[in-house]
Parts: C-alpha cells; structure tokens; sequence
C-alpha cells in the first residue's frame, strides 16, 4: 500500500461525496455526503502524515482528529437545522426549499 | 486664503440655511442671497485685483492634503479661472433671486444644494490639483441632481438620472486618465497630481508624459469626460432633457457655468497639459488631425438646425447652446491666440446669454404656464419692455456686432479659419441658421397679431428685470468694450498657445 | 520571528478568552434574568466587546518590535491582526446595537444570541490571526457553524430556516473542499504553518515532486472555501438568499464581518503564502484572481439592478463590492493591500450605515421593499439624508469616503497597468449608481403612500450619526491614508 | 479737431437713442423726444459741414487699439477723406430732413418716441459705418443697420406682412454678410489685419500691392466677390435683392432714409472703399451684378401698381448702376450717382409718403394700420397674394397736381433728375458718367462683356424714364380714379413739404452746393476716371489701382501734382475719346423715348397697357412675377432648410439616441424571455437601451439564483472544475 492508494481511495470518497451533495434528493443524503467529503480529507491528512512527514511529526493525525470533531458538531448543527425546516416546510427535499430566489 | 474664502462661504452659508427652521422662508432666502452675494464682491474684486501681466496663478493657496499621495489643497487663479469665477459669482445671486417665488416646496432644502453647488463651481474653476479638480468637478453632480430631479417639471426623474448617468459615465473615463497621469508623473515617492506641475514636466523632452501614445490616450479619456459636459455631439443628449425639466434658476446655472466647466477642463487640461495629444487631433494632417475642428463644427450645423426645428421655447435655447459651444470648440482647436481667445470669450460671454435667455423663457413660462412657441403671438405690444431686453438677447445671441455674442465667434472663426478653411466656411452656416431660428421665434412669439389668450398677460415685473438687466448691460458693455475680459486671459492664453502651439507657426 | 510557547502566549490570547469569557457570562446572566424583554445581556456583551477592545489596544503596544507568533506558531498577532480585531469589534458592537432595535428578533433567546454573536466575533479573530492551516480550518468552522445558527435565529419564520439550511449546506460543502484543499497542500509539504509552505513550495515545485496541475487543484479547492467566505463568483450564491433570510443585524454583520474575515484569511494565505516567483510562475494567480474580481462586481451590479426588495439589493451590491476589494488583492502588492484595509474601514461604516436604514425603516414600515421608501425625504427627512450619503457613497461619489476608497483601489490595480479592470470596475460603479438611485428616487422623487412621518428616538440618530460623519470625513479628512503603511504581512 | 467732431457726430444720434432707451425702460414720457433725436440729427449735419474743411491732405486714420490678443490686435478708428464727407452729408442731411417729415408723418402714433429711438440708432450706426477705417468696424456698422432696418420695417409689426418682411430683410441680407465675413477671414489670414489705411502699421491696402502672381490673383478676386456678397445682400443686388421691395412694409420715411437714401447705398459705399483690393476679374463680376440688377429691377418696376414698390424697385435698379459704374472702374461716378440719387429718391420716397399720408388722413392711417388684425380687407386690388394698401395703390391715384402742387412739383423735379433729362437735373450727370465710363471701359479693351453692359444699362436707363413717368401721370395727371379719396386729399402740412422743398433744392446741380466741392465742380472723373482703367489694362494692376485710390481718396497737394498731370493726360485722352459724347447723347435720346413713350401709355391714353400686356403675356407675367425670385427662394431654399432641420431633429430623437438602440433592441429580444420587468418610469432613450440590456442581463443573473441550494452547488463544482481546466489549457 502506497500513498497513491490512499490518495486515489480519498479521491472517490470526496468525489462521491460531492455526487451525493449534487444529486440526493434528501437533506439527510446530503448531510452524508458531506460527511464523506469530511472523511476523505481526514483519510488524506492521516495518509500524508504516515508517508509525507517524519514519524514524530503527527500534525496529520491531529488535523484528521480536528476534522472529526468538527464534522461532528456540524452534523448536529445540520440536523438541527434540518428538523427547522421540516417543522417549516414539512418536508426535507432540499429542491422544494427555494422560497428564497431571484 | 481670499480665495478659499469664497470657495467656502457659500458652503458655510449651506450649514447656516440648514440649521435655520424650515418654516422661515423669507429668513432663508435671504441669507442664500447674502451667501451668494459674498462671492460675488470676492470675485469682482479679485477680477479687478488680478494682475493682468503675469503668467503665473495668483493668490495661489499651497496646502497639503493628503500627504500620502502628495495630493494638496492648490487653489489659484489665472485670467481664464478668474474669469469664469467672476461669471459664476455674478450668476450666483441672479438664480436667487429668479428663484425668489416660483420655488414653492422644500424651498430650504433648495437653497441649500444650490449654495452646495456653487461651491463646487468655484472649487473647480480655482482648482490647481487635478484630485481637487475632480473632486470639485464631482461635488456639482449631487445638487444638480437632486435639483433637477426634485424641483424640475414633469419628466424630472428622467432627465436627472440621464444627466447623472451620462457625467458619471464621462467622469470615470476622467478618472481613470487621471490616475494614469498621477502613476506615470514619477518614481512612487515623487508623483503629483499638481496641475502647473504636471503641465511642466508633460512638456519636458524624455518624461514619460511626454510620449505621444500615452497623451493620446489620456487626452481621449479627459476629453470624453469634458465632451459629455460641453456637451457635444454624439453626448449631447442629456442637455435638451435636462433643460427642459430643470427649474429656470437651474437652467441658467447649467448653461452658464456647468456647460463652460467642461471647456474650461479642455483648455485647463487637456490643451494646456498634453500638447501632443491635443496636436494629434488638431493638426489637420489628416482625419484625425482634423477631428475636433470637426466636432465643433458638427456642433455649430447640427445644434442650430436642431434648434430651428423646435417649438419647445426651452429646447429652442438649449439646442442653440450646443450649437454656440461649437464655436468655442472650434475656437479651441484652432489653438492659436486669435482662436482660442475667442473660444474664452465665447464661453463667458455664452454663459451671460444663455443665462439671460433662460431666464427670459421662465418669465414667459411663469406668465403662460407652457413653452409651445406656436402658442404665443404678438405679445410685443402687452409686454413691450419684454420684448424689448428679449430682442437684445436674442440680437447678443445670433451673434450681432455691437453686443458681446459677436465678438467670441469672430475671433473663434477667424482664428479658426487660418486652420481649418472648409470647415470654418461651412460653420458660418451656423450664424445664418442662428439668425433664422431666433427671429422666427422672435415673431412667432412677439410679433403679428396677439394671441387672445394673452390679452390681460402682465408685463415682466421688476424682480425679473432685476435678474436681467446686469445680465444685460453686461452683454452690451462686452459687445463694446471686450478687451475688459480679453486681457485678463491674453496673457495666459499666449502662454498656453506657446506650450502647444510649438507644433507651428503661431498665427 | 520569535514564537511563544502555550503558556506565554496566553497573555497576548487575552482579548479572545475576554470574548469566550463573556460569551459565557451572557448565558449565565441570561439565565437569571427574569424579565425577558430586558436588555441587559446585550448591554454585558457590549461591556465584554469593549473590555476586549481594549485588551486588543493592549497587545497591539506589546507588539511595537515585530510581530509575535503564539502557539508556537498557530497564530500570529501582528498589526494586520489587530487592525481586523478592532474592525470585528466595531462591526460586532453595531450589529448588537441594531439587534437592540430590530424588532424582528425573537425576545426569548437573547442570551444565546448574544453569546453566538461572541462566539462568531471569537471565530473571526482566529481567522484573522491563524497561519496554520488546521488554525484557519477550525477558525472557518467556528466562524460558519455559528453563522449557521444566527443566520437560522429566526425559528418562526420560514425564510429564516431556509437560509440557515443553505447556508450550512453551501458551507459545508465548501468547507468540506477548502479541508480537501487544505489536505493536498499539507501533503505537498509536509507542514501545516503557511510560512513553512511558502519556503517549501518552490522547493518542491522545482524538485518536481509536485507538478503545477496538483497546485492548482488544492488552491482553487482552498479558494473555494475561501471564495465562499467573502461570497465571491462562483462561490457567491449563497449571499443572496442567506442575505435576505436572516433577520437584517445578521445580514449587516454578515455582509461586513464575515467578509472582512473573510478577506483576511484570503490575504493572509496569499500574501504570505504565494508571493514567491516560483510559484507565481506556476498559474497566473494574478490574472486567475483579476478575473474572479472582475466577474464578481459584474455579476453583483447586474443582479442587483433588477431587485426590489433592499435587502436583497444590498446583498448583491455587497457581492459587488466584495469583487472590487479582490481587486486590491489581485496582484498581491503593498499598494493594493492598504488599499483593501482602508477601503473596509469605509465599508463598514458605510454599509452598516445602509443596513442599519432598512432597520428602522422595516420596524417602521413593516417592510424591505423599495415601495416602503418611497417619499421618505418628508416622512423622515435626516434618515433620508443619511441613506442617500451612504448609497452614493457606496456608489463612489466624492466627496464621500467610498469615492476616496474606490480611488485607492483603482490606483492599485492601474499602478501594474491592469487598465481593463479599473476600467471594468469604474463601469460597475456607474451601474451601480443605477440602482442606488432607485432608492434615492423613492425617497426623494416619489410622494410618500401615507403622509404621518416616522418618529424615531434620539438615541437612533445618534447611532446614525456615528454611520454618517465616518462616511462624510474618513476621505477628506487626512487622519487614515497612512495607517496601512504600518501594516504589513 | 477731426476727432472731436467726429466724435460729436457719432455720439450726438447715439445719445439720442440711449436716452429714449433708459425713458423706455423707466417707461417714462418725455416732452417731444422727436424733437431730441432731429436736434441731434441736425448737430452732426453741421459738424459734418464743419469736417468738410478739415480734409487733411494725406489723411491717416485715427484709431485706438480695440482688442489685443498676444500676436494680433485688431483697431478701431476713422479715417476722414473727401468720400467719407460727402457719405457723411448725405447721410447727416437725409436724416435730418427725414427726421422732420417723421414729425408730421408719424404724427399720432401710439409708437411715435420708439420711431425716433431707433432713428436715431440707425443714424449712429450708418456714421459708424461711414468712418471706420477697417473692416471690423464696417462690418460693426454694417450689421447695426441691418438690425435697425429690422426694427423699423418691422415698426409695425401687428401686420403679418410686415413681420414677415423684416424678417426676411434681416435673413437676406446676412446670408450676404456671411459672405463678407467669409472674406474677410480671408482678409485677415493673409494680412493679420483689418484696417484698411497704413496706420501704425501697415493696412490692407498698403499689403495688397504686396502681392503679385496669378496665384494670388485668383484668391484676391475670390476675397473680393465675397466682400461684395456683404454688398449684394445690403444694396439688394440681384439675387439678394428681394427683401428690399417687401421692405415698403416699414414707414414711408423709414423707407426714403434707410432703404432708398443711405444703408442701400452703403453697399455701393463699401465695394468703392475696396476698390483697391479689386482685380480685373472681381471687378467684371460686379459689373455684371449691377447691370443685370439694373435692367432686372427697371422692368419689374414697369408692371407695378404699389406707388412705394415702383420706387423699391427704381432703387433696386439704381443701385445696381452703380455697382456697374464701380465694376467698371469708374467709381468716381458710382459715388457721385449714389449722392445725387440719395437725394432725388430721398425726395421721391417722401414725396409718395405725402401722397400717401393724405390719403391716410381719411383712412385714419394709424389706427388701420396697427389694428391689433393685421389684414386690411378693403375690397381693393390685390397684387399677386400680397395686397396693396388702397392709400399706396397709384390705381386710385389720379389727378393730385391741383391737390398738393408742393409735392407735385418737388417729385416732378425728382423723376426728372433720376430719368436723366438733361443738362439742369443732378441725375443726368451722373448717369450720364457712369454710361460713358461703360462705354468708354468697353471702347478701350473693346471688351464684348462691356459692350453688353453698355447695352443694358442704356435699356435700364430708358425703362427708367418710362416707369417714372409712368408714377408721374398715374398720380398727378388725369382724372381722379377714385373720387372719395381724392375729395379727401390734401396737400401736406409744412413739416412733411420744406424737406421735399430742400431735396428738390438739392437735385438741381446748379444750385447744389456739393458741386462746389473741390472735387466735384468740375465732373469729377475728369482727372481721375482714367487712371484706373490704365491699370486695368496694366498686366498687374493691382499697385496700379492703389496708386489711384490714393491719388483719389488723399485730396493731397502731393497726389494732386501727380493727379494733375495724370489729369492732364486723362484730358488729353479724353478729348479724344469720344465716349462720354456718344454716351451722353444716347443717354439722351433713350430717355426722351422712355418718356415719350410713358407720355403716350398713360398720358394720352394712346395705347392702352392692358392690350400690350395681353399681347407680350409671357413677358409680362414674368415682369409681374417678379422672375420668380420669391418664388424659388420660398419653394426650394426655406423648404430645403426646414426640411433638413426636421431631419436633423428627427436624426436626434431616432438615430443618436438609437446608435445603441439597435443594439440594445437586438439584445433585449434575446433576453426577453428572461427579464421580468423594465422600470419605465426612470430612463429611456440611450440610457434607457442600456438600462434595458443591463437590466435583461441582471434578470438572467437572477435566474441562476434558482433558490435550489443544488443548483448553488453544482455552480461551484463547476467553477472549480472551469477554473481548473482554464488554467490547464492557458
């Protein structure tokens, strides 16, 4: 396993990531891709500090340990949201939430 | 530090009006007219003070600004700046007084944007530093749009946008020629935007202003600024709007010194600091040599054919300003002494006419409630003394010897005509067409049998004549004695001819 | 460059923990204060913002000799940081005084209100100060997940939400890439501190361990995140909607805090990040960033021209104007840097001054729309005056300090001779006077629907004034020009 | 002295006039003001009297710097020869005398001190006009005239007619100015000057010789045609002279003073004082101008039935005599003619003008006339649209010799003089000069081009004779035609008949006392009229021809010796010339034809006008219609000129605001689907197709902004992905 592998592994996961956020029809769906998108970058930080940076250096893994706790605390900001919007619009397709526009 | 004075008073006269209570009137007037008067004795003073033999600006007040960019407070006068700072004083208390009664709403708030924007015609005709200069030139925009635009007649909103619209549009390009003109007068630590400074060093052999490409452009850019302002063809159109929606009071300012603030910015600027640019476009080597003589004459054929075809009584002036502005246009691109004091003379004489005329058409107007030229008839005999200073308006304006009109275009179009033959042959078209409109009107209005409408219509009342009759002397005593104004500006004009008249013989 | 380790540093993190401190004290009191509609927790805050402004003048004399790094190099304070600490302060300090006086607020949350508006403030300064990219990443989420909620603060109202939910997605997502970006470039080189970077770019770069496409994809993904901060094109889209869905302090503070946050994490990365030829070599950053300023202001003017509502309008001119502060930042020059500080300085004032307008007049009229303007000049003459100096400022017309601002940044980008930006920007300005004065035309040109004129309180004015005369004299008064001299990155 | 008297005759007319002015603004009565403008008229006639023993004898201008711009200045000042003081007689004398018949004619009218105002203005100008030693200052002068002439032909301007007129008078009569204008930028351009005289420096005249090579010839003829287009238009030279009939619709003694006497004249005045600058080829141009208006303007005259238009056109004709005499070369007798005929129609004018106040007196002149309906309905002939006024149609005249016998016998004395009948009448002589220097200049180069000119003035001179017969016996002989106005008429009181009395005093030669001028005791041409014309022949005859008019125009001893020989030769010539013989004796018998002829027509009743007009219709409507010179003007100029300023306005509304129109049109049809609304209230026109293009683009802009957070979202992958692959490529 080189780094390659993981780069190419954290790729697809941001691209899914990204597709999920274009496509899903479900504010949930889009919280999870999100999330992917997350991760891939924390699988790439955790990559770079194993093969990149000098073995005591672990900045990486720091930063990848950051990134989850932020995504975190943004999913629950998200869901909270999400629930605002549900009470509001009785529904969580993000397409039918567009009363702002122009 | 006199100078500054008169800059400001009328702005301290704003702050005053401002915090005088809206319901005083009378009071409020009144200290407008004391504000506006102040100017008036500064500048007849300075205009009598002012040393005619010297080059150089005086009462000059030097003081830095905004030190950072070297951008000062200069403020001096030489002939030509004194003399149209005279005309915008003496301007000044006459739109007061014209303004006296036919003002019915927020008359405070008027009064105000008025005593603003003659601040910012005196700042700008006494500007030394291109930034003032165009802070100055911008500082009129505000009060002339809200003027036009609150105060005006039916279609205010419209024409007061259009002005504003179109002198911004002009002012950018300015801008933007300005800021190239700051960034290439020298290394980061020596750059200037003082006008005598900038016109030195575009004048000295190697400076990076000196270079031909680069005055072209700047001079384009300025000159669109300044063109949109004269206004001359094709960036005309804002001026028959905003004359016709203006308030009469506004309607003389605009002709009589707004108009003459982009000439003055082509002679200040454009002739006096690119001689190359400007002998691009004048040199009459070939199309472009011969572009700007072009313009004018464009100017003078087109306006007064314009102008012959309206019945609007209003619009019939506006379009003979441009078509008088052709002339000093023409005057200035034939850049010799002859022509271009000519085209000086032109523009204060211009702004006293035009003044007059407007001033006459609001009396009208304020009597029959419309402009429709075709609607009047054979007033001449229920308003004799009218008809009487509207002759002499109209003789002065179509250019008869004698009053002062004539004499700015003769010295325009001879000094034009050493330059440009057929063109200037063709612009005396011009005259002929300027005659025609104005005595057509003349009897259409005055003459013929009386209109029945008018049986009981009163005959000018002695306000009004008292806003004409300086107006009035002073196109006669000009017509008769113009060296009064000519040699305040000869001197200068020789200078300025000198810098960019090297390019050939001097006629 | 000498870094302080944690526990010095805590020292000079005074004005920060002061804010989370705060922060803290507003919910307890919040908590014990019985009557709801009181006011005093906007009150403690606005004590804490000034105790922080002053712990912020405190350290800026402890960095008369150089610039200090704390945390061992998380993030740095040096004059660039506390000229923007003292700009949030301000911008935060008004937003709580419009809440004070917004009436669209819901009473029964102030104190966390409050406190997030703290937080958000907090999120800011480290943005402002971090030269680390995990300390810009953790920065950016505080600012954005704290924007989230105040965005959202309006629970009743459907337009609220919405904003907060596109708000957040459209953060997320673009977060989400910027820490994608942020990653790549940690790979480069193997650090995380910005100074690090920018030596061991080149390095790489002409070792060829990196090829230019690989720096090219993390920037524009770490711009993305960044673009989204100070809602630049392709990444403005965003502004409109949260704009006109959050309640309008939020909107104000978005529209100048945000940005200006937003603008200080982008010259930071850039100027300390990208200066070296080498990697100018690489893309044409420049011209790249040109583009996007260029576009930005176009497409800000143009969707505004049609708008009636002047939230929205405001909104759209202030992606516009984001567009002309990139324009100082295009070629990464001092000139254009003191240009983009001195210009925020005047937009502060300028559009909070506007914002603060549309307050009063949507508690007055109950409405945003441009209708709700109409014959102001007679209902509420000094409100009238005050919005028309702050849109032609906006417009950059002397002798207001907008004309003086725009003239800074002009000079900027013609100083390199980009003649086609300055004049594309000059354009957008005349557009731009199209649509201002629209609402100068409504309040001035138009007699009002119903004729009883809006009484307004004196403390209202006096507000209003602290708006007005910075916006009047900040040009023509000599005092700012030479502050930007000192500051440097 | 000089100055001071010339400036007493300049100033006492304009002082005249600025007091009336001030009483008008204060709209102040004043006692008798006709009394201080007469005053004033008949000080500087007396001054001018005194000026005439003051001819220096090689005059030099006086002048005072006027305007100095850095290189040029241009001058002011008078320059005094014995032309300027015969002008200035005639002028001052004229004036005053048509001052006081104005006192009895204008008698009654509500305008009556404005009259005198702005005779007086017109006196100052014409003085102005008459001393000036340059250009600018003529061309001052000149046009001041002009706007007097307006003022006055337009006095009453409740008649359409005579708005109309003074409009049309003041517009001719610049195109023609422009002209002049035109010339003297020429004028200037070469010469850096418009004085004439070498005053501190030296004048056109002097630089003219400067000049030599065809080059230079060609643009001096050409600068001199166009200074005599200023003349064409005010002398009413064919093709400019059509206002000067219409201008009848002014006062009768407006008519007698301006447009028969002096401003008429001042074109005649103006192309002798350039006679220097004149070349062979500009001086046949005006030559031919005269002659043609000569015979254009006698045969219209014949057909005429309007008394005050008979005599319009008579003045037309004369005046071109004496453009022919100037054309010719003999100038000396153009001036001459010019002050006999100033008198002789002076005379003529208010003579018609007492005919006409007496019939006035039954027709309340003053109240019809300015009625506040300008029409005048009197069931009465109408000449060809424009009507004539009953109390001036010589149709209704008829048999007044015994009613006013004055007037009778002081315009017998006139039409005699201008009819050329010999020997005691000023104009034979000075018609008879100018026929002689025709044919003596066509004897010399026997020119064809001068053949026919003699040719036609002889006809004109004999039409002449004819028409004013003609007026003569249609007024004074026969039976009345119509009996209520002649019961009614009554011969004028003393004001309107001692200035007939004096004219017809002056159009006796014998008793003249011009004839005892220095110059004039002798006829004049005698040691003159040659010396041009051997310049003429001379290849350059430019120094040639300033050599004489300095010989001329300086009365001096030292000219006077070289003019005395020069004399001497031109006797010697002359003697044998048999020119002026064969000249005078023709002149003679056409004039006796032309009267008999009248005699016959209208006297006798021998041949009735009617049959021979029938007979020769053709002929005869073009003679009615005036060669359809109004016609053409009306048809094509005017309506060219409205037509292309109509264009010219619609070009403005259309074009200039639609250069971004079409475009803006264009584009906003592309967008249409997209933009929502327009805002029609703020700006149309240019800006408005811009507001429109932006706007359509700002709706697009807003269409993106979808509200679909996907969208949003989507934009920024894209972009990513756009930036990316642009700077790949790039």
């Amino acid at each position: 396993m080189t780094l390659q592998h993981y780069l190419v592994i954290s790729a697809i996961l941001f691209s899914l990531g990204i597709f999920a956020v274009l496509t899903r029809r479900n504010a949930i769906s889009i919280l999870m891709g999100i999330e992917l998108i997350l991760n891939s970058c924390n699988l790439n930080f955790v990559a770079f500090s194993r093969f990149v940076t000098p073995p005591e250096n672990i900045d990486g893994q720091i930063i990848a340990i950051f990134g989850i706790v932020l995504a975190a605390a943004e999913a629950a900001v998200f869901l909270a949201i999400i629930l605002a919007i549900y009470r509001e619009f009785g529904s969580i397709r993000p397409d039918e939430v567009d009363t702002l526009k122009g | 530090m006199l100078l500054s004075l008169m800059i400001f008073v009328p702005l301290l006269g704003m702050v005053v009006v401002l915090l005088l209570p809206r319901e005083s009137e009378e009071l409020i007037k009144r200290v407008t007219l004391l504000f506006t008067f102040i100017p008036l004795i500064l500048a007849v003073y300075l205009f009598i003070a002012y040393d005619r033999s010297s080059i150089s600006s005086q009462y000059m007040v030097n003081i830095s600004w905004i030190e950072k960019f070297n951008i000062n407070y200069h403020v001096g006068i030489d002939g030509l700046s004194v003399t149209l700072i005279l005309l915008t004083a003496l301007l000044g208390p006459i739109c007061v007084i014209a303004s006296w009664r036919n003002i019915e709403k927020g008359i405070k708030a008027y009064m105000a944007l008025f005593l603003m924007l003659e601040t910012g015609m005196l700042g700008f005709f006494a500007a030394l530093d291109l930034f003032l200069f165009y802070v100055f030139f911008e500082l009129t925009l505000l009060p002339m749009y809200f003027l036009i635009g609150v105060w005006g007649g039916p279609r205010r909103e419209y024409a007061a946008i259009k002005f504003f619209l179109y002198t911004l549009f002009g002012s950018v390009l300015m801008l933007v020629a300005m800021i190239a003109v700051y960034l290439t007068s020298g290394d980061p630590g020596s750059r200037t935007f003082d006008i005598p400074t900038l016109i030195t060093l575009a004048s000295t052999e190697g400076h990076a202003l000196n270079d031909l490409n680069f005055q072209i452009w700047v001079f384009l850019g300025f000159f669109i600024g300044f063109a949109v302002k004269v206004p001359i063809f094709p960036f005309h159109t804002w001026l028959p709007d905003a004359h016709v929606e203006a308030p009469t009071a506004i309607s003389v300012i605009l002709a009589g010194v707004l108009l003459k603030m982009g000439t003055y910015g082509l002679v200040r600027i454009n002739m006096a600091m690119f001689p190359l640019g400007l002998d691009r476009f004048t040199n009459g080597s070939d199309f472009w040599g011969y572009s700007l003589a072009l313009l004018g004459f464009i100017n003078i054929v087109y306006g007064s054919f314009c102008a012959l075809a309206q019945t609007d009584f209003k619009k019939l002036v506006a379009y003979s300003s441009i078509g008088h502005m052709g002339f000093v246009i023409l005057g200035l691109a034939a850049r010799n002494d002859t022509g271009v004091s000519g085209a000086i003379l032109q523009m204060f004489n211009h702004g006293v006419i035009s003044a007059m005329l407007f001033l006459l058409v609001g009396v009208l107007y304020d009597r029959a409630h419309h402009r429709e030229i075709n609607g009047f008839g054979g007033l001449g005999n229920k308003m004799p003394i009218y008809t009487g200073i509207t002759t002499l308006a109209f003789m002065a304006s179509l250019g008869l010897p004698g009053l002062s009109g004539f004499v700015g275009e003769a010295l325009a179009l001879l000094g034009a005509y050493a330059k440009y033959k057929t063109l200037t042959i063709l612009s005396t078209i011009g005259i002929v067409i300027g005659a025609a409109y104005f005595l057509w009107t003349l009897q259409r209005v005055f003459l013929g049998a009386l209109n029945p409408d008018y049986e009981d219509i009163p005959e000018i009342n002695g306000r009004e004549i008292l806003t004409l009759v300086p107006l009035g002397i002073l196109t006669i005593v000009l017509g008769v004695f113009p060296h009064i104004v000519i040699d305040m500006f000869s001197v200068s004009v020789t200078e300025l001819t000198k810098v960019m008249g090297t390019f050939e013989a001097n006629l | 460059m000498d870094y302080k380790n944690n526990i010095e540093s805590i020292l000079y993190f005074t004005p920060e923990i002061l804010l989370i401190v705060f922060a803290a004290a507003v919910i307890i009191l919040d908590l014990f204060v019985k009557n709801r509609g009181s006011q005093k927790v906007a009150y403690l805050s606005l004590i804490g913002l000034g105790f922080t402004l002053v712990a912020i003048l405190i350290t800026n004399s402890t960095i008369a000799d150089g610039p200090l790094s704390l945390f061992w190099g998380m993030i740095r304070l040096d004059k660039f940081a506390v000229f923007f600490k003292v700009l949030l302060v301000l911008a935060t300090a008004a937003t709580i005084l419009f809440s004070l006086r917004s009436e669209e607020l819901d009473e029964r949350l102030k104190g966390e209100y409050h406190a997030l508006l703290l937080a958000v403030t907090l999120g800011m300064f480290l943005m402002a100060s971090s030269t680390n990219l995990l300390m810009i990443f953790i920065s950016l989420e505080t600012v954005s997940l704290t924007s989230y909620i105040l965005a959202g603060f309006l629970t009743h109202s459907p337009r609220s939400s919405e904003a907060a939910f596109k708000y957040i997605t459209y953060g997320a997502v673009a977060s989400g890439t910027m820490l994608f970006g942020l990653s790549l470039l940690f790979g480069m080189t193997g650090t995380g501190d910005l100074a690090e970077i920018s030596q061991r770019l080149p390095e790489v770069l002409a070792a060829g361990d990196v090829t230019g496409l690989g720096l090219l994809i993390s920037i524009t993904f770490i711009l993305a995140g960044i673009g989204y901060k100070i809602a630049s094109v392709p990444f403005h889209m965003w502004s409109p909607d949260v704009y006109e869905g959050a309640p309008i302090p939020i909107t104000a503070f978005l529209s100048v805090a945000s940005k200006a946050a937003g603008f200080a994490l982008f010259l930071r990365f850039f100027y300390s990040g990208f200066q070296d030829e080498g990697i100018l070599q690489t893309v044409d950053w420049g011209f790249l960033l040109a583009v996007v300023s260029a576009l930005t202001m176009t497409i800000g003017n143009l969707a505004a021209l049609p708008q009636q509502n002047v939230k929205r309008l405001l909104a759209y001119s202030s992606i516009s104007h984001g567009g002309y502060l990139l324009m100082g930042g295009v070629l990464l020059t001092p000139e254009g840097l003191g240009a983009i500080l001195f210009y925020l300085v005047v937009y502060l004032f300028m559009n909070l001054g506007a914002f603060y307008v549309v307050v009063l007049i949507a508690n007055e009229s109950g409405s945003e729309m441009i209708e709700s303007y109409r014959g102001l000049s007679s209902r509420a003459p000094l409100v009238a005056v005050a919005m028309f100096i702050f849109l032609f400022s906006l417009t950059g017309i002397p002798p207001f300090a907008g004309f003086f601002g725009k003239w800074l940044l002009f000079t900027a980008v013609i100083s390199k001779g980009l003649y086609w930006l300055a004049f594309i920007g000059l354009l957008n300005s005349v557009v731009s006077l199209y649509y201002y004065a629209r609402i100068i035309k409504a309040m001035y040109f138009e007699s009002p629907d119903e004729d009883e004129s809006f009484s307004f309180s004196n403390s209202t004015f006096a507000l209003l004034s602290v708006f007005v005369i910075p916006t009047i004299f900040i040009g023509i008064l000599n005092i700012l020009y030479n502050f930007s001299d000192k500051i440097t990155l | 002295m000089v100055v001071l008297l010339i400036s007493i005759i300049l100033l006492a007319p304009l002082t005249a006039f600025a007091i009336h002015a001030l009483l008008g603004l204060a709209k102040q009565g004043f006692p008798r003001q006709d009394i201080l403008s007469t005053f004033a008229m008949l000080v500087a006639f007396i001054c001018s009297i005194l000026l005439f023993w003051q001819i220096a004898p090689d005059p030099k201008p006086h002048t005072i710097d006027w305007i100095s711009l850095g290189s040029i200045t241009f001058s002011m000042g008078f320059y005094l020869d014995s032309v300027t003081v015969i002008m200035l007689i005639v002028v001052t004398l004229v004036s005053s005398l048509v001052h006081i018949f104005s006192i009895g004619y204008m008698h009654g009218d509500p305008r009556y001190p404005r009259f005198f105002a702005f005779l007086s203005l017109f006196s100052f100008s014409m003085l102005f006009l008459v001393v000036s030693d340059n250009l600018l200052g003529i061309y001052i002068g000149w046009e001041l005239v002009g706007l007097c002439s307006y003022l006055l032909i337009g006095f009453w301007f409740e008649k359409d007619s005579a708005a109309d007129a003074c409009k049309k008078a003041f517009l001719t009569t610049r195109v023609g100015d422009v002209g002049m204008f035109v010339g003297m930028m020429m004028l200037f351009t070469r010469f850096k000057t418009l004085s004439l005289y070498d005053g501190a420096d030296a004048g056109i005249f002097t630089l003219v010789e400067g000049l030599s090579g065809t080059g230079d010839m060609i643009w001096l003829s050409i600068a001199g045609v166009l200074i005599f287009c200023g003349a064409v238009g005010k002398s009413a030279q064919v093709p400019l002279h059509t206002w000067l009939p219409d201008a009848m619709e002014g006062p009768t003694p407006v008519s007698a003073l301006i447009h028969a006497a002096t401003m008429v004249a001042a074109g005649v005045y103006l192309t002798a004082r350039m006679f220097p600058i004149l070349t062979t080829s500009s001086s046949l141009v005006i030559a031919y101008v005269g002659g043609i208006t000569a015979i254009v303007a006698a045969t219209i005259a014949i057909v005429r039935f309007d008394i005050k238009r008979v005599l319009a056109y008579s003045t037309v004709s004369q005046l071109g005599f004496m453009m022919l005499a100037i054309g010719v070369g003999s100038y000396v007798a153009g001036l001459f003619h010019l002050t006999t005929h100033a008198f002789f129609k002076a005379l003529l004018f208010l003579g018609s003008g007492s005919v006409i106040h007496a019939f006035h007196a039954m027709h309340s002149h003053h109240d019809e006339e300015h009625s506040d309906d300008g029409e005048h309905d009197h069931g009465l002939i109408h000449e060809h649209g424009s009507e004539i006024p009953p109390d001036q149609d010589m149709r209704n005249m008829g048999g007044l010799r015994r009613k006013m016998p004055l007037t009778f016998i002081t315009m017998l004395i006139a039409t005699l003089s201008i009819s050329g009948v010999p020997f005691i009448f000023s104009g034979f002589w000075s018609k008879d000069k100018i026929l002689g220097g025709v044919l003596e200049r066509a004897m010399e180069w026997n020119s064809i081009h001068h053949y026919i000119l003699f040719v036609v003035a002889l006809i004109a001179a004999g039409i002449t004779a004819f028409y004013m017969f003609r007026l003569i016996f249609m007024t004074f002989f026969g039976v009345p035609q119509n009996q209520e106005m002649h019961e009614m008429a009554h011969e004028s009181p003393w004001v309107m008949t001692v200035p007939l009395l004096v004219l017809a005093f002056l159009s006796i030669p014998v008793v003249n006392p011009l004839w005892f001028n220095k110059d004039y005791v002798k006829p004049p041409e005698q040691h003159h009229i040659h010396a041009p014309e051997h310049a003429q022949v001379l290849p350059d005859s430019k120094t040639r021809n300033s050599d004489f008019s300095f010989a001329f125009l300086g009365v001096s001893d030292a000219h006077a010796a070289e003019g005395e020989e020069d004399g001497h030769a031109a006797d010697a010539h002359h003697a044998h010339s048999p020119a002026h013989s064969i000249a005078m004796i023709l002149s003679i018998i056409v004039a006796g034809v032309g009267i008999l002829l009248s005699w016959l027509f209208y006297h006798k009743r021998r041949f009735s006008a009617e049959a021979v007009s029938t007979a020769f219709r053709p002929v005869y409507n073009l003679f009615w219609n005036k060669y359809y010179f109004d016609e053409f003007y009306d048809g094509v100029l005017v309506a060219l000129t409205v037509w292309k300023s109509r264009l010219f306005a619609q070009f403005d509304g259309s074009i200039v605001d639609g250069i971004v129109n079409g475009v803006g049109t264009v584009t906003r049809d592309v967008f249409a689907a997209f933009t929502g609304f327009f805002d029609n209230s703020v700006v149309d026109g240019l800006v408005n197709r811009i507001a429109e293009i932006t706007w359509a683009a700002g709706g697009r802009i807003r269409r993106l902004q979808t509200g679909a957070i996907q969208t949003y979202l989507f934009v920024v992958v894209g972009g990513i992905v756009l930036i990316i692959l642009i700077f790949r490529v790039l």
